[in-house]
Parts: structure tokens; C-alpha cells; sequence
């Protein structure tokens, strides 16, 4: 126990992940939703991280630097549409997102 | 002993932040949680000697990240509760466990066979930071350079989206030119 | 009279000829200045100021006649220069202590001081000793008089009671050298005002009177204030609300004076009552008793509901006639709709009195009012005690004998000594009880025109008359000349001759003649004096308008149905104009709004009254009620006037509209009744808010509106029963009525009002029973029996005694059968 | 008041402070900035600042230990004073002030005490809801109620701003003789006399 | 890790918030004492000599005052929103070397609490990290002028702190680290950096005051539009606690400013140590200057100037910079 090893990480980034599909299922409100994505990207950075630690090569955490690169693309992007939807529907619940279907 | 201690503390600190973070029908409990929880996260990256990572994380995650989010609440007014989906507790539970587990077996598995090779390995007596330049500004330049101009649409098309009539100023314009858009936007209510 | 114009200041006016100038004038919005003048009094020439030129001569407006075709002038230099002097004058010598003087602010000096711009002081003269006196209730500072006798002329000319009159000052007469320098009105109203102050005609330093304090009321400067106002307020800082006073049926115009209680107590209080003195004149009860609101009451929730219970459980509702129009209205509402029984006994009795009389008249209402009388020059009153059952009638009477040298009849079987006081031109018949039919029989054969009598009455009345010889002592006249030695000085000698000298002189001498008079033994039935006649035919003279008041005892007497169609007779064969008094406040109102009932049923509810649940205004009763100082409402008074009036003070308690409200009626406020009582038969539909509440210039009276007085079909029955002797009450009397400035329990509660409740007794009667003020004493009647203390009051004479009431704690109507007088035993306990 | 009427203000010594024309597009937006840069404007105000400090001309006074003087007709809370010849109180009850105020701040009780004169039983002026108009004093025909120069009126109690007995002179310094008259707003003017009429005594 | 280490820098931990404590108290005195002279007046006098205990009686004032938590607004943030303005602001000082290192009884302290090679990032991402305090005390208060002032404080911060990174940007890629010691070192070699960069040391200096929301771009707590911004619903030592943080802040700023363009504290005798207290002195004092003396700009004059201005040269800068490396 004492000695943490790269099973601790993956571990905690499987319980994070979970904790961030718990989100992404139970959310209705599309920034909670913003919200529970970037948990399941951080999890995975946390793994990334690990692995990159414990097996002594960089990659992990270069796959990490890209996963927060689009981290920021997607919120720029997405609270952009965001902010669209709002204007024209006064709200960004999810239920409103039904403009699609049949 | 210290390693395995503040893995245990932040392991704990970040798993309550992010479980606050999807179930509290607070949504400014959701944003300072997942801020805390991205800090703490940072926390693991020091852990892992990956400081520059970790600086970027705060700096990136909650610095802007986080800031931008914040800023979207006010905009879409829901700085007080939110609603939530009315599924079942137990279902939900069950299968994001299950669809987490195997998402990182998935993933891991080959990681945890021990015929691991490192591609970019560390190179003594360089700093995390020299390290990552290095690796970054070599294998990883076209990636890199990608996902710059990756960030750069992503800016674009943000300010395009939400920028619209974003120069507007009521303050500066004379009341004619406010009366103008006022009509506008009634003729678009009345059609 | 008939119409004449007059011009004043190029203003083309029509008046009645015979009319004042200043009165004229005043009626058409031309402004002149008067002081001492009062409209309804005989002028005083005191002041001056009304100085005017007519057809080119000075003449004083308040006194000046208009004649046809005159031209008047309000100013000219000289009457301008005459003015400023006058008001010079008067502001010699006088304090200038306007900061702590009562009438600061409504002061007629300080007006007129300003208006004329008296800037300059051209006269003086060596003040005297003037100190101020306490007169009782009364404050006469000598200082602040300008003797304009405004308070002289009102308590002789209005009141009756002569209280007042001027008196020596003792100061230096003026220096002559004025008599050349000033004008000549202004010298000589100087040297008047020099000479006198006002002082007491009963020689003592307290005064004794009917108490009104109307003198205080026309004092233009703060000479006279109320002790009891005095250094109180300041004029500026009343709120005036106009109301009709609630104590008596006259339903005088006041006004209620309302400031914050205190510095520390925010909640209002009447300071004082005010009134139109030049149109109206108010009793003592009006202008001192006006503190009865029921004080701190809060909406008391159980009480309420105890009290709709109540009116759910009962079957009858008494009531006195101190309520406005509208409550009665309300109370006929909630009659229609539960059924319960009106009780109220002087309101029934005045409503039978009135429908017999209108069975013989055709008219639903007596056809006069006190205004009329108070212009007529020979007043009859019959069945009243005049000055305490109505002031009002008797300020009427007192006008009618003193400035239209009227002449009038006091019947009653009270002595009293104040109406006997009057004039000398008011005979007082002190007949015995029971006997006003007899009265009204004596009025008939003196007035009626006997050609449209209905011939048997003329009949019985003849049978009264027999013709009997007398023997007249005359004085006859004769001149006498006799011849008388005198002494005389020769002027050329000196010596001293005796001549005589023819001198002649007028000699009465008694001759005895054996006359042959008609006698009518109607005057001895009424213990009137032989020579009646003679006094009759002397009172007689130049009289042309006549006026009949008839009061409460008639609407009592057992034999009441003929004695109102008695009434009727007189003023339908006679020139009598006539009017009733209704024995309270809104007697006249309940009687003909309410359909009253004669007996009671097993639960009451009563108001301001003892039942079985009581609704009460004086703070008594099982649930609040405001008194009509706090309410809105009208009243209808003895001049057929329904006259608005208005809540002076807040009322935190519940009213009788909210019972009706929780009883299933609606309406927010009480007063939205009185559109609906234009459905009662003579009342008009206005809204309260409509109703106006002034006079007029000329004195006219616009408050509410007057009762249509309609036409009841009836037949030819004109019957009446003759006189029945037999009725007699035996032993010492009593008399139902009150003291002079006492009506009801609600002056009773107020804290002005002094006097006590007892058994009131004359000093004569006092003398006679060797009792004493202050003992008590028991009165027994066949109805029952009471114990109270002796009061003694100088305001009456004779044998009787008085009981009153005002207080209901005595419960003195208990001892009389409906009639006000009663046979008792009086012994001393 | 012809002075007060001319309303143009050009003639006066006024001048209209000229205002550039903001600049509408990016370009002159940005040459503004480089203008302004460069003409160091700011740094004229950073070198005004500093130079009144070292200079060190403080201008200010310690409140509470030095006070600046205030005019004899300054307005600040009533006194009522007391008659110099026989140490009562001056007011005599008229109601002029209660009248007067436009602030419906001064109440007054009076009734008759047992001299048969008019004494004011209570007095109160709510400084709370009081102006200082100063229109009381004016009107005050006995110079009773005037306006005194203590303006710190501090207090945790709104009783405190109705107290009359706070106004009154004390007893012990109209002893003294203390009294100071008040020169301001009502005061009699010297030249008082010359407008009063004389009045004939013939005796 | 030998406890020597662990008890030298819990010391160094508890001297430097102890410091900063006092010290952050101290600058309001100074800031009240130097905009009063600058207005001609005297100031704070009453409180001890000259008014020296007056930053005591403040103390005691915000620690005794009742402490308000209005209802409505979401508790647990609003109140732990002032600790996050306070620690960031401590914390951000955890990479700052302040002094040349010394011998005390043979002991070498190094006076800086965390050596990372990392530290200039750290700092400033800590620092951005203390934008968190006024955005989420605006958002929780449940008033509008603190949620004004919470969007104000997310674009004001969001947008220097590129400013900020970019006019870093160019040293760094002369000193080629990012641990403020080795700036310290290259300094000493080669000279200020202030003379090789003197457009990114304004740049970082005008970002500075945006960073630190002080008067020309005072606009976050703005007093005289928003009230008192994020502050308004706050009483007694939570509003202390922004207050110490904001004070903090300039004093960290002050020392960062010196260390990264203005030499240091040189090669670390004593006169360098002084010499970086003076520097420290003078930016600090600049920042109550320019209070005295400059107004506040408009909202979006602060992001036109930003973008459109102070990050265009900041890039023209790195761009610059990086072809002079070049060649």
C-alpha cells in the first residue's frame, strides 16, 4: 500500500472516469454536461501521466499537453455554439436539442 | 511515505470534487468543485514529476478553462440550480462503471505487459521542462504545430459564434440607431 | 316687503326694503368694513368703521335703511382717513401681546389693522388699570377689549340671558385738543371707547348664565376667551372639520377644532367648537360638551363576533334617536331583513303625534322652522321647556322678541324665570299638567279665523265665553288751574313782592265704572290673570307674522292624538306658521325613516341603550360604537334640514355597518347609505360627498338639503274631543328635562359640562320642603321610585321638581307613564 | 439680480471646453493611444502628485482637536436662550416658529399656569427631520429660539435630536452672564431703530 | 528529505506569511499616508504616533465585526471565497527567492521556500488561480454589482494573463528557464534585463496592474460604479481577507517585477539584497502613485488595450526576440 505504483493511478483514473460517464449520463444541462467531459479528459490525463512516469518516456504526458490543447478547443467551440443556442432558444437544456428528430 | 500520503489525500481531495461536480444540483457547487478538483489533479502531476504539465494544467484548466466556464454560467443564467435528468440512479451507476473499467482495460492493457519499450525516454540531468521542449519540438512538431492551428479555428470559430453583434454598444450608439435594432428584432418576432 | 334697488359703488343691487345697507351689500359681495355689527342682531353703532356715504350723505351701513333708488359709495377720502383713525384708535393702548394672545390669527383687530396699513401711531391717551377677570368659564381681559359690544349685543339680542353689559372704565377723559385734530367719527367713537369696558350685570365678579359662551365665540380681539381654551392652541393649528353638533335636534353648524393631543401624543382631540356666530348661535352643550368620543377603542374581534351573534339570536333592537340617518336607514335594512322589532319610545310617540297631526293638516311635516319663527313677531309656545329642550327655539323667541319687537305666549307648567326674562313682552302662563288641550283651545278662539272653523268647534269654543260686569277703575285726566302766591324780587327795587301767578296742572283722578267685558273662562281655567285680555290686545300691536312651536309634552300626553290634531287646527285656521320640536337629536330623522314597533320581544339588542346586549357609544356596552363626533353622517335637525357632518376624531373599533356587513347587507362605508335614503319618503338620493355645508353671505343656510314636506291624503275628518277636566295629576309634580347644557348620556361623559345629576329643585321649592342642596332624597311615583342627591338650579322657578334625562344611570323615565309629568311623594332619606 | 439673468456665457470669462472628436474607426483609435503615449500626459500627472508631496503643504486641519472657525450666521442647531434680566426663559409660547417651519419639525404644548400666563409646557424641534432653513429664528418675535454654532450632533439615540432641554441655555452660565447673543440669521440689525416708527406719548 | 530541510522551511513558510501579513497591513498604511500627502492632506494621525497603530485598530475593527452571511447567497462558496484570494496570494510567494541566500550559524537558508525549476510559471499560474476568489465571491453573493465585478475579474484576468505569459515569454527564451534563480544568475552576467527587454518589462509591468486590479485599471472592486464589486456583501475578516490578499498581491508583484527585468538581488551581497528591498520599495510605491495621480480607464478601454495593443507588441516581441536569438 505504502508504495504507490502505476495500478494506484489507474485506478483513480478509472474511478474518475466513472465518475465522469456518472455526469455525462445524468446531466441534463448542457455546460454540467461541458463540466462532466472534462472530467473524463482530466481522468485521462491523470493516466496518461502515470504511465508516462512509470515507464519512463515522455509520450504520455506529450498525449496529455494534447488533450488539454483540445480541452480548450473544445470549450472555445462548443460554449460558442453554446451561446448561439441560448440566444435563439433562451435556454440550453438538453431537451431543447430536438430539432433533429423525426 | 510523503508520495503515498499525498497520493492518498489528493487521490481522495479529487475523486470528492468530481463526484460534488456531477450530482450537486448547485451549479456554481459544480464550477468551484471542478476547479478544486482540477488543481488537485495538477497536485498528481507534480507527484509524477511532470511539472511543466502540472503548471499547465492550472494555468490552462483552471486559469482559463475554468474562467471561460464561469463566464458562460453568468451568460446563460444558470448560476443557481439546474435541472436533472430523471434516470434511473442504479442503471446509470452500473454502467458508467462498467463502461469506465473497460474503456481503461482497453487502454492499459498492453501498457501493463512488461515488454515495454520506452519511445522517448528521460535523458539525465535535464529538468522536466527541457525534456518536454525536446520531445515536443521533435517528434511531436507536427502534432504540435496541428494542434496549434487546431486552437486557432477553435478560437475563430468561438469569437465568430458568440461574437456576433458582440461590438455593439448601447452606451455609444444615439437612440435612432437603438431604436433601428430594436425594430429588428421585433420585425423578427412578428414574422 | 317689497323689493328695492340700491347702487353701491356703481353695483346695480336689488334688496328688501327696510334692509340694512351693510347686510345688502354683504349679500351681493360688496365688501365694508364692520367690526361691531352682527347679522341677526340690532345694530350697535359701536365701531364706526361701516362709515359710508348714501346719496351724498355719511351714514353707518349697519343701521342705514336702503331706499329706493340710492347710491352708496364704500370709500371716499374721508371715509378712508375716518377708518384710519377709527383703527388707530384702537390700537391705542392695546398690548402687543399678539404672540401669546388667543385670537392671534383670527384676530379682527390684527386684520383690519393690516388691511387699513395702520403703520403710524397719531393719538395716545393715559392707559388705566384694565387687569384681567376670570368670569367662571369666561376670561375677560379689559387690556385686549375694544368694547365693540359684539358680546353685549349677541347675549341680548341672540341669547336671552343679558349677562353682559358695558360699565364705567374710570380712565382721563381725551384731550379736547383731539376733538378739533382727528376726524369726527373716529373723536367720537374714542371718547365712547374711553369711557367703558365690558362688565357683568349681576353685580358679582362670576357670571350667571345659560352658560352658551357665545360672547367668547363674536370676540373679534382675545378680550373673551374660554378659560378652559385659553393658552391652549393657537388658532392656525386647528384643523376645522365641519360637523353638525349631535346633542340636540336644532342641528347648529360647528365646527370641530382639532389638533394633535400633545407633543409626546400624536392622536387627535377637539380643542374647541367653533361656529358661523353671525348665522348661527350655539347652546352650552354645543360649544363645551364636545370631548364624549368613545376614546381607545381597538377592534375588539370577540366582541364583534359575540355581537353578531347576538343579532342573529335576536328578535328586537332598542335604540335611542342619537344616531345618524344612517344607521337608522341600517337598521331599518336589517329589519326588513331578520324581522326584529324597532324599539324606541320618544321616536314613536313623536312619530304617532306627527301622523295623527298630518290626518288633519294633509301634510306629512309641521310646516315652519325656527328660521321662520325667529323672523316672525309673535311667537306661541306650547308643551315645551323651551330652553332645555331645544336652545335653538328658544334663541328664535329671543331674536323674534328683541329685534322685531315681538311679542309672545310661554306656556308651561314650569316657572322659568330666564324665559319670563327675555322681554317684557312675553307673558308666561304657568297652567297646571294635563291641561295643553286647553291651551290649544285658547290658541284656537284667540287666533283662528272662526268664519272657516269647523262650526262646532267654533261652537264649544264660544261655550267658553260668557259676558260679566266688572267694575274697571279708569283714571281719567283733568286740567286744574289754581291760583299759587309766589315771592318775587323786584328787579328795579330789589324788594321782594308777592304776586300771584295762575298756574295749571294735569290731575288724575280714579273714577270706579261698572264695564261689560267678555269673559272667557279659559283664562281661568289656566290660572291666567283677569286682565289678560287687556295685555293681549297691548302684545298685539303691529303684529303680522305669527309662529307656533310646540314641544315634546304634547307628543306624550295621554291625550296626545287630539292635541296634535289641535295642532293641525291652529295652523290651519290661524295665521300660525308651525313647528315641532323633536325631543332628540335625530328624532325627527328615526321617525321617519324607522317603522317603529310598541313592544319588545324576548331578546334585544340595544343601542346606546339597556338591553340584552348592548351597543354602546359611550364605552359602556358589550361591544364599541363610535359617537357621533367620530362618525360620518347625517342628522336631520328641527328646520327639516338634512345636514351633513363628519367624524373630528379617528374611531378604531367597529361600527354598525360592519354588523350589517357580517349580517349579509353591503357597504363600505356607512355614509354610502345615504343615496339610499332617497327612497324614505321626503329624504332626497344624494351622496354624502355631494352634500354641501356653508352659508351663505347673505346668511343663507346651504347645508345637505331640506325635507320635501308632502302632501298626505286625508280625509274631512276635522274632530277633536273636548277638554277633559277630569285629567289632573295630584300632589307635588315631578318634570322630566334636563338642566340647562344637558341632553344626554353623551354630555354627560363630557368633562366641560358640569352640572350634576340629581333631583333638580328650585330655590323656592327648596325653601318651601326645608331640604338643601345636597341631601337625598327619595321620589316615589306610581311607577316606581328613585334616590338621588338634590341639585339646586336658579335656572327655574316654582314648585316643581325637575328630573333629568341626561343620565341614564337614574333611569328617572321609569317613573312616569309617557307623559313628562308624574304626581310623586319627595321624602328625604 | 441683472447680473444673475445674463445667461450667456461666452461674455462671462466662460469658455466651452473643446472636445475633440473621438476617433471612429481601429487607425485613429490607435493614433490616439500613440498620441497620448507620447505626449506623456500621464506622467505630468504622476510628477503633480508627487510634487505636492514633497512639498508637504498639508491643507487639511486635525478635526476634532482644531475646528475651523464658523461664521456668526451659521446655521446649525437651535438654541433657545433665557431673558438676560430675569434668567426666564425667552420663548413665550407664540407658535410662530411651529407655524413657520416648512420642515413641520417644531412642536410646542402650551397652557395657562397659575400666574393666569402663557407658559410653554413642552417644546421639541426634531432635528432629525429639521433643515436649518433658519426661517424659526427669524420669525421668532422675541429672539428666543436662535441659531448656535454647534454642529456636531452626533448621537447613537433619535431622542436626542428633540431634546429641548439641550437648547436651552443652562442656568449657571446665563448666571455667569455668559450668554452670547446671537449676531446671524433673525438677529436685530444695528440699524434696527431707524425702522421703527415713533409712537406719541402724550404723558 | 532531512528534517533540517523540513524544519527550515516550515520556518520559512511561517516568516514569510507572518511578513506579508504585517506587511500587507503596513501597505494600507503607507497607501493611505502617501495618497493623502499626494491630496495635501495628513492621513491617518489619530491611532498612535502619526497614526502608525491605525493598521491595528483596523485589525481589531474587521476581526471583531460581526461577521454577515445575507441570505441568498450560496454559503459555503461566498464564504470561502476570501481564503482562496488570501492563499493564492501566499502561495504564489512559495517560488519567489527574495533574498540572496545567507549563512546564519553556519547554516546556509536559502530564502525562497520552493526552489522549482518551474517557478515563474508557477507563479503565474498560481496567480491566476486568484482570480478564483472575486469570480466565485461575486457569483455566490447573490447581488448584481458582485456579479458584474465576478465577469469583470473572469475577462480582466483571463485576458493579462496572456499579456502576462507572453512579455515572460521573451526572457525566458534569453534565460532558457523558468526558475526566478537562474534569472537572478543570467542577470548577473549579462546584464538587466530591462535594458535587452525593455518593451516586455512594460508590457509585464502595465500587466501587473491588471493582475492586481490597482487604480488605472481598478474596475473589478471598483468603488464608485460597482460599489464595492465581489466585496460588497462581505463584512468584517472575510472582506479583510480579500483586502490582505490584494496587498499581498502588490508586494509579490513588486518583488517579481525587479527579479525577473531588474537584476535581482544581484550577486548577493548585502547591498544587492537592499538594492532588491528598494526596487521592491519603488514598484510598490509606484503602485500608490499612480493611484494619486491617474484616473481608471472604462471596461472595455482595459480589453481594447489588452488585445488589440499590449498583446500584438508582446507577440511582435517573442517574434523579435526569437529571430535576434537566431542570428
Amino acid at each position: 500500500m505504502m508504495e504507490i505504483g502505476l495500478n494506484h493511478y489507474l485506478v483513480l483514473s478509472t474511478i474518475l472516469f466513472c465518475i465522469g460517464l456518472i455526469g455525462v449520463m445524468r446531466r441534463k444541462n448542457l455546460l454540467m454536461l461541458f463540466f462532466a467531459t472534462e472530467i473524463l479528459l482530466n481522468a485521462v490525463n491523470v493516466g496518461f501521466a502515470a504511465i508516462s512516469h512509470y515507464y519512463g518516456d515522455l509520450t504520455g504526458q506529450m498525449f496529455a499537453f494534447f488533450v488539454i490543447a483540445i480541452a480548450a478547443s473544445e470549450l472555445a467551440v462548443g460554449l460558442g455554439l453554446l451561446i448561439v443556442w441560448h440566444k435563439r432558444h433562451g435556454t440550453i437544456d438538453l431537451d431543447t436539442l430536438t430539432s433533429m428528430r423525426g | 511515505m510523503f508520495e503515498a500520503v499525498a497520493f492518498y489525500l489528493f487521490a481522495f481531495l479529487t475523486i470528492t470534487m468530481f463526484y460534488i461536480t456531477v450530482t450537486t444540483a448547485q451549479a456554481l457547487y459544480a464550477l468551484s468543485a471542478l476547479a478544486a478538483g482540477m488543481i488537485f489533479i495538477s497536485a498528481f502531476f507534480f507527484i509524477l514529476g511532470a511539472d511543466f504539465l502540472g503548471a499547465v494544467q492550472i494555468i490552462v484548466y483552471t486559469g482559463a478553462v475554468m474562467a471561460l466556464y464561469a463566464f458562460g454560467m453568468m451568460f446563460f443564467d444558470t448560476t443557481r440550480e439546474v435541472k436533472e435528468k430523471n434516470g434511473n440512479k442504479y442503471i446509470v451507476v452500473g454502467l458508467s462503471v462498467l463502461a469506465a473499467v473497460m474503456i481503461v482495460a482497453i487502454f492499459s492493457a498492453p501498457i501493463i505487459s512488461t515488454n515495454m519499450q520506452a519511445f522517448y525516454p528521460m535523458i539525465e540531468g535535464a529538468g522536466n521542462t527541457q525534456m518536454v521542449g525536446m520531445v515536443l519540438f521533435t517528434k511531436y512538431l507536427v502534432p504540435f504545430e496541428v494542434a496549434a492551428i487546431m486552437l486557432l479555428v477553435a478560437m475563430v470559430a468561438g469569437i465568430v459564434l458568440a461574437g456576433k453583434k458582440m461590438d455593439l454598444s448601447l452606451t455609444l450608439l444615439n437612440a435612432e440607431e437603438i431604436q433601428a435594432i430594436e425594430d429588428e428584432k421585433n420585425k423578427k418576432v412578428l414574422s | 316687503m317689497s323689493n328695492v334697488s340700491i347702487n353701491i359703488d356703481g353695483k346695480e343691487i336689488v334688496t328688501q326694503e327696510g334692509e340694512f345697507i351693510l347686510n345688502a351689500a354683504r349679500a351681493n359681495d360688496i365688501y365694508i368694513p364692520a367690526i361691531c355689527y352682527l347679522t341677526r342682531c340690532s345694530p350697535t353703532l359701536a365701531c364706526r368703521i361701516c362709515l359710508v356715504e348714501a346719496d351724498g350723505k355719511q351714514v353707518y351701513a349697519c343701521n342705514a335703511k336702503a331706499k329706493e333708488g340710492m347710491n352708496v359709495i364704500t370709500t371716499t377720502e374721508n371715509i378712508e382717513k375716518e377708518r384710519r383713525a377709527i383703527m388707530e384708535v384702537y390700537d391705542v393702548n392695546h398690548p402687543l401681546q399678539c404672540g401669546v394672545c388667543d385670537q392671534s390669527g383670527e384676530c379682527e383687530l390684527q386684520n383690519y389693522t393690516l388691511e387699513i396699513g395702520v403703520d403710524s401711531q397719531s393719538y395716545s391717551v393715559k392707559d388705566v388699570d384694565r387687569s384681567s377677570h376670570d368670569w367662571g368659564h369666561l376670561h375677560y381681559d379689559p387690556g385686549l377689549c375694544i368694547v365693540c359690544e359684539r358680546c353685549v349685543t349677541v347675549c341680548k339680542d341672540m341669547i336671552g340671558d343679558n349677562s353682559l353689559k358695558t360699565i364705567a372704565r374710570g380712565a382721563d377723559p381725551l384731550n379736547a385738543e383731539f376733538k378739533e385734530s382727528m376726524p369726527k367719527d373716529a373723536y367720537a367713537m374714542w371718547n365712547k371707547l374711553n369711557k367703558s369696558v365690558i362688565g357683568l350685570t349681576n353685580g358679582t365678579d362670576v357670571l350667571d348664565c345659560t352658560s352658551c359662551g357665545e360672547c367668547a365665540s363674536v370676540c373679534p380681539v382675545g378680550a373673551l376667551v374660554d378659560t378652559e381654551f385659553m393658552y391652549k392652541s393657537n388658532a392656525w393649528e386647528l384643523t376645522k372639520i365641519p360637523a353638525t353638533c349631535g346633542h340636540c335636534s336644532a342641528g347648529c353648524q360647528i365646527t370641530y377644532d382639532v389638533k394633535h393631543t400633545s407633543v409626546e401624543n400624536p392622536d387627535d382631540k377637539i380643542y374647541r367648537v367653533m361656529n358661523e356666530w353671525n348665522y348661527v348661535s350655539l347652546c352650552g352643550a354645543g360649544r363645551y360638551g364636545f370631548d364624549y368620543e368613545n376614546r381607545d377603542v381597538t377592534k375588539d374581534e370577540t366582541a364583534f363576533a359575540n355581537a353578531v351573534e347576538a343579532f342573529k339570536k335576536a328578535d328586537t333592537i332598542k335604540f335611542t334617536s342619537t344616531i345618524t340617518n344612517e344607521e337608522a336607514y341600517i337598521l331599518e335594512k336589517l329589519k326588513d331583513k331578520f324581522g326584529y322589532k324597532l324599539i324606541n319610545d320618544e321616536a314613536k310617540s313623536f312619530q304617532t303625534f306627527l301622523s295623527d297631526y298630518s290626518a288633519v293638516s294633509g301634510k306629512a311635516l309641521y310646516g315652519s322652522d325656527l328660521k321662520v319663527a325667529m323672523n316672525s313677531n309673535f311667537i306661541v309656545s306650547v308643551g315645551t321647556a323651551i330652553k332645555t329642550d331645544n336652545p335653538n327655539a328658544r334663541y328664535a323667541l329671543n331674536n323674534s322678541l328683541t329685534t322685531n319687537k315681538g311679542a309672545a305666549l310661554y306656556f308651561h307648567p314650569v316657572d322659568d324665570p330666564i324665559i319670563a326674562g327675555l322681554s317684557k313682552n312675553i307673558v308666561c302662563v304657568n297652567h297646571k299638567p294635563l291641561q295643553e288641550e286647553t291651551v290649544l283651545y285658547l290658541v284656537l278662539d284667540l287666533f283662528a279665523d272662526k268664519s272657516k272653523l269647523p262650526t262646532d268647534i267654533v261652537d264649544y269654543l264660544a261655550s267658553f265665553h260668557s259676558t260679566k260686569t266688572i267694575t274697571v277703575t279708569e283714571v281719567v285726566k283733568e286740567k286744574v288751574v289754581e291760583i299759587v302766591k309766589e315771592m318775587k324780587v323786584n328787579e328795579e327795587t330789589g324788594e321782594e313782592i308777592e304776586i300771584e301767578v295762575e298756574k295749571s296742572k294735569m290731575v288724575s283722578t280714579k273714577v270706579s265704572k261698572e264695564v261689560e267685558v267678555d269673559d272667557n273662562r279659559l283664562f281661568a281655567m289656566l290660572g291666567m290673570a283677569d286682565n289678560f285680555m287687556e295685555t293681549f290686545e297691548k302684545l298685539m300691536k303691529k303684529k303680522d307674522t305669527f309662529s307656533m312651536i310646540v314641544g315634546p309634552d304634547l307628543y306624550n300626553h295621554p291625550n296626545s292624538k287630539n292635541l296634535a290634531r289641535l295642532v293641525a287646527l291652529v295652523e290651519k285656521y290661524s295665521e300660525f306658521e308651525l313647528v315641532m320640536i323633536p325631543t332628540l337629536t335625530n328624532t325627527l330623522g328615526v321617525a321617519l325613516i324607522n317603522e317603529l314597533s310598541d313592544s319588545a320581544g324576548e331578546y334585544a339588542i340595544g343601542y346606546n341603550t339597556v338591553a340584552d346586549f348592548e351597543l354602546n357609544g359611550l364605552g359602556e356596552g358589550d361591544l364599541d360604537m363610535p359617537a357621533i363626533n367620530q362618525q360620518e353622517g347625517t342628522l336631520t335637525s328641527i328646520n327639516k334640514h338634512v345636514n351633513p357632518t363628519n367624524a373630528a376624531l379617528t374611531y378604531g373599533g367597529y361600527t354598525l355597518n360592519d354588523i350589517a356587513n357580517a349580517l349579509g347587507l353591503d357597504a363600505e362605508n356607512t355614509i354610502d347609505y345615504t343615496v339610499a335614503l332617497g327612497t324614505v319618503a321626503g329624504f332626497k338620493a344624494e351622496e354624502f360627498d355631494d352634500l354641501p355645508d356653508y352659508y351663505t353671505n347673505s346668511g343663507e343656510e346651504i347645508r345637505g338639503y331640506k325635507l320635501d314636506n308632502l302632501d298626505v291624503t286625508v280625509g274631512s275628518d276635522e274632530s277633536v274631543s273636548k277638554i277633559d277636566e277630569a285629567l289632573l295629576l295630584e300632589g307635588s309634580l315631578i318634570y322630566l328635562a334636563n338642566p340647562v347644557r344637558q341632553f344626554t348620556d353623551f354630555t354627560k361623559n363630557t368633562t366641560n359640562l358640569d352640572e350634576k345629576s340629581g333631583v333638580y329643585m328650585s330655590a323656592q321649592s327648596l325653601e318651601e320642603s326645608e331640604l338643601s342642596e345636597g341631601d337625598s332624597v327619595s321620589v316615589t311615583t306610581a311607577n316606581g321610585e328613585l334616590t338621588a342627591n338634590i341639585v339646586s338650579d336658579n335656572k327655574f322657578a316654582g314648585n316643581i321638581t325637575i328630573l333629568p334625562t341626561f343620565d341614564s344611570k337614574l333611569n328617572s323615565g321609569a317613573l312616569v307613564n309617557a307623559y313628562r309629568f308624574a304626581s310623586a311623594s319627595i321624602k328625604k332619606v | 439680480m441683472e447680473q444673475f439673468n445674463n445667461r450667456n456665457v461666452a461674455d462671462n470669462g466662460y469658455y466651452m471646453v473643446d472636445i475633440e472628436d473621438y476617433p471612429t474607426d481601429g487607425w485613429g483609435q490607435f493614433k490616439r493611444i500613440v498620441k497620448r503615449t507620447f505626449r506623456i500626459e500621464l506622467f505630468v500627472g504622476l510628477w503633480v502628485v508627487m510634487r505636492e508631496m514633497i512639498k508637504f503643504d498639508i491643507h487639511t486641519i486635525s478635526y476634532p482637536e482644531e475646528k475651523m472657525p464658523i461664521g456668526p450666521r451659521y446655521r446649525a442647531i437651535h438654541e433657545m436662550k433665557r431673558l438676560w434680566e430675569s434668567d426666564a426663559e425667552r420663548c413665550i409660547g407664540c407658535g410662530l416658529c411651529e407655524k413657520i417651519c416648512i420642515s413641520d419639525c417644531i412642536r410646542m404644548d402650551t397652557s395657562i399656569d397659575e400666574d393666569s400666563r402663557k407658559e410653554v409646557s413642552s417644546y421639541t424641534i426634531n432635528l432629525g427631520r429639521c433643515i436649518f432653513c433658519g426661517y424659526c429664528a427669524e420669525v421668532c418675535p422675541e429672539l428666543a429660539i436662535t441659531h448656535g454654532g454647534e454642529y456636531e450632533n452626533a448621537s447613537d439615540q433619535r431622542e436626542h435630536f428633540i431634546d429641548y432641554a439641550g437648547m436651552l441655555t443652562p442656568i449657571d452660565v446665563m448666571k455667569a452672564n455668559a450668554q452670547k447673543e446671537f449676531e446671524g440669521f433673525g438677529a436685530i440689525t444695528p440699524h434696527e431703530d431707524e425702522r421703527v416708527k415713533t409712537t406719541p406719548l402724550a404723558y | 528529505m532531512d528534517n533540517a530541510y523540513l524544519i527550515e522551511t516550515v520556518i520559512k513558510v511561517v516568516v514569510i506569511l507572518l511578513v506579508f501579513s504585517a506587511l500587507a497591513g503596513i501597505g494600507t498604511y503607507f497607501e493611505r499616508k502617501i495618497l493623502a500627502f499626494m491630496q495635501r492632506r495628513l492621513g491617518p494621525m489619530n491611532v498612535g504616533p502619526f497614526g502608525l497603530l491605525q493598521v491595528g485598530a483596523d485589525g481589531i475593527k474587521l476581526f471583531t465585526k460581526e461577521d454577515i452571511i445575507p441570505s441568498g447567497v450560496v454559503a459555503p462558496i461566498f464564504k470561502i471565497a476570501p481564503v482562496i484570494t488570501a492563499a493564492t496570494a501566499f502561495m504564489a510567494a512559495a517560488a519567489i527567492p527574495f533574498l540572496p541566500s545567507f549563512t546564519v550559524f553556519g547554516y546556509e537558508v536559502h530564502p525562497i521556500v520552493a526552489d522549482i525549476d518551474i517557478g515563474i510559471l508557477y507563479v503565474l499560474g498560481v496567480m491566476a488561480i486568484g482570480l478564483f476568489g472575486p469570480l466565485l465571491g461575486g457569483m455566490a453573493s447573490a447581488n448584481k454589482f458582485a456579479l458584474l465585478s465576478a465577469a469583470r475579474a473572469a475577462a480582466v484576468f483571463i485576458s493579462y494573463e496572456v499579456v502576462t505569459g507572453l512579455a515572460a515569454l521573451a526572457p525566458i527564451m534569453l534565460v532558457g528557464s523558468l526558475s526566478l534563480i537562474d534569472f537572478n544568475n543570467y542577470q548577473i552576467e549579462n546584464g538587466w534585463l530591462v535594458w535587452s527587454q525593455p518593451l516586455a518589462f512594460i508590457l509585464f509591468w502595465i500587466a501587473a496592474f491588471a493582475e492586481t486590479g490597482r487604480t488605472p485599471f481598478h474596475l473589478i472592486a471598483n468603488d464608485h460604479e460597482i460599489i464595492d464589486g465581489f466585496g460588497t456583501e462581505y463584512s468584517g475578516m472575510r472582506w479583510g481577507l480579500f483586502f490582505i490578499g490584494e496587498y499581498a498581491n502588490m508586494f509579490f508583484i513588486s518583488f517579481v517585477i525587479p527579479i525577473i527585468f531588474l537584476g535581482g538581488f544581484g550577486d548577493g551581497s548585502v547591498l544587492g539584497a537592499f538594492a532588491l528591498l528598494g526596487k521592491m520599495a519603488f514598484f510598490f510605491f509606484f503602485f500608490l502613485w499612480t493611484r494619486a495621480a491617474w484616473p481608471d480607464v472604462r471596461p472595455d478601454q482595459l480589453m481594447w488595450l489588452c488585445w488589440k495593443v499590449l498583446m500584438p507588441l508582446a507577440v511582435i516581441n517573442v517574434v523579435i526576440t526569437g529571430f535576434v536569438m537566431m542570428f
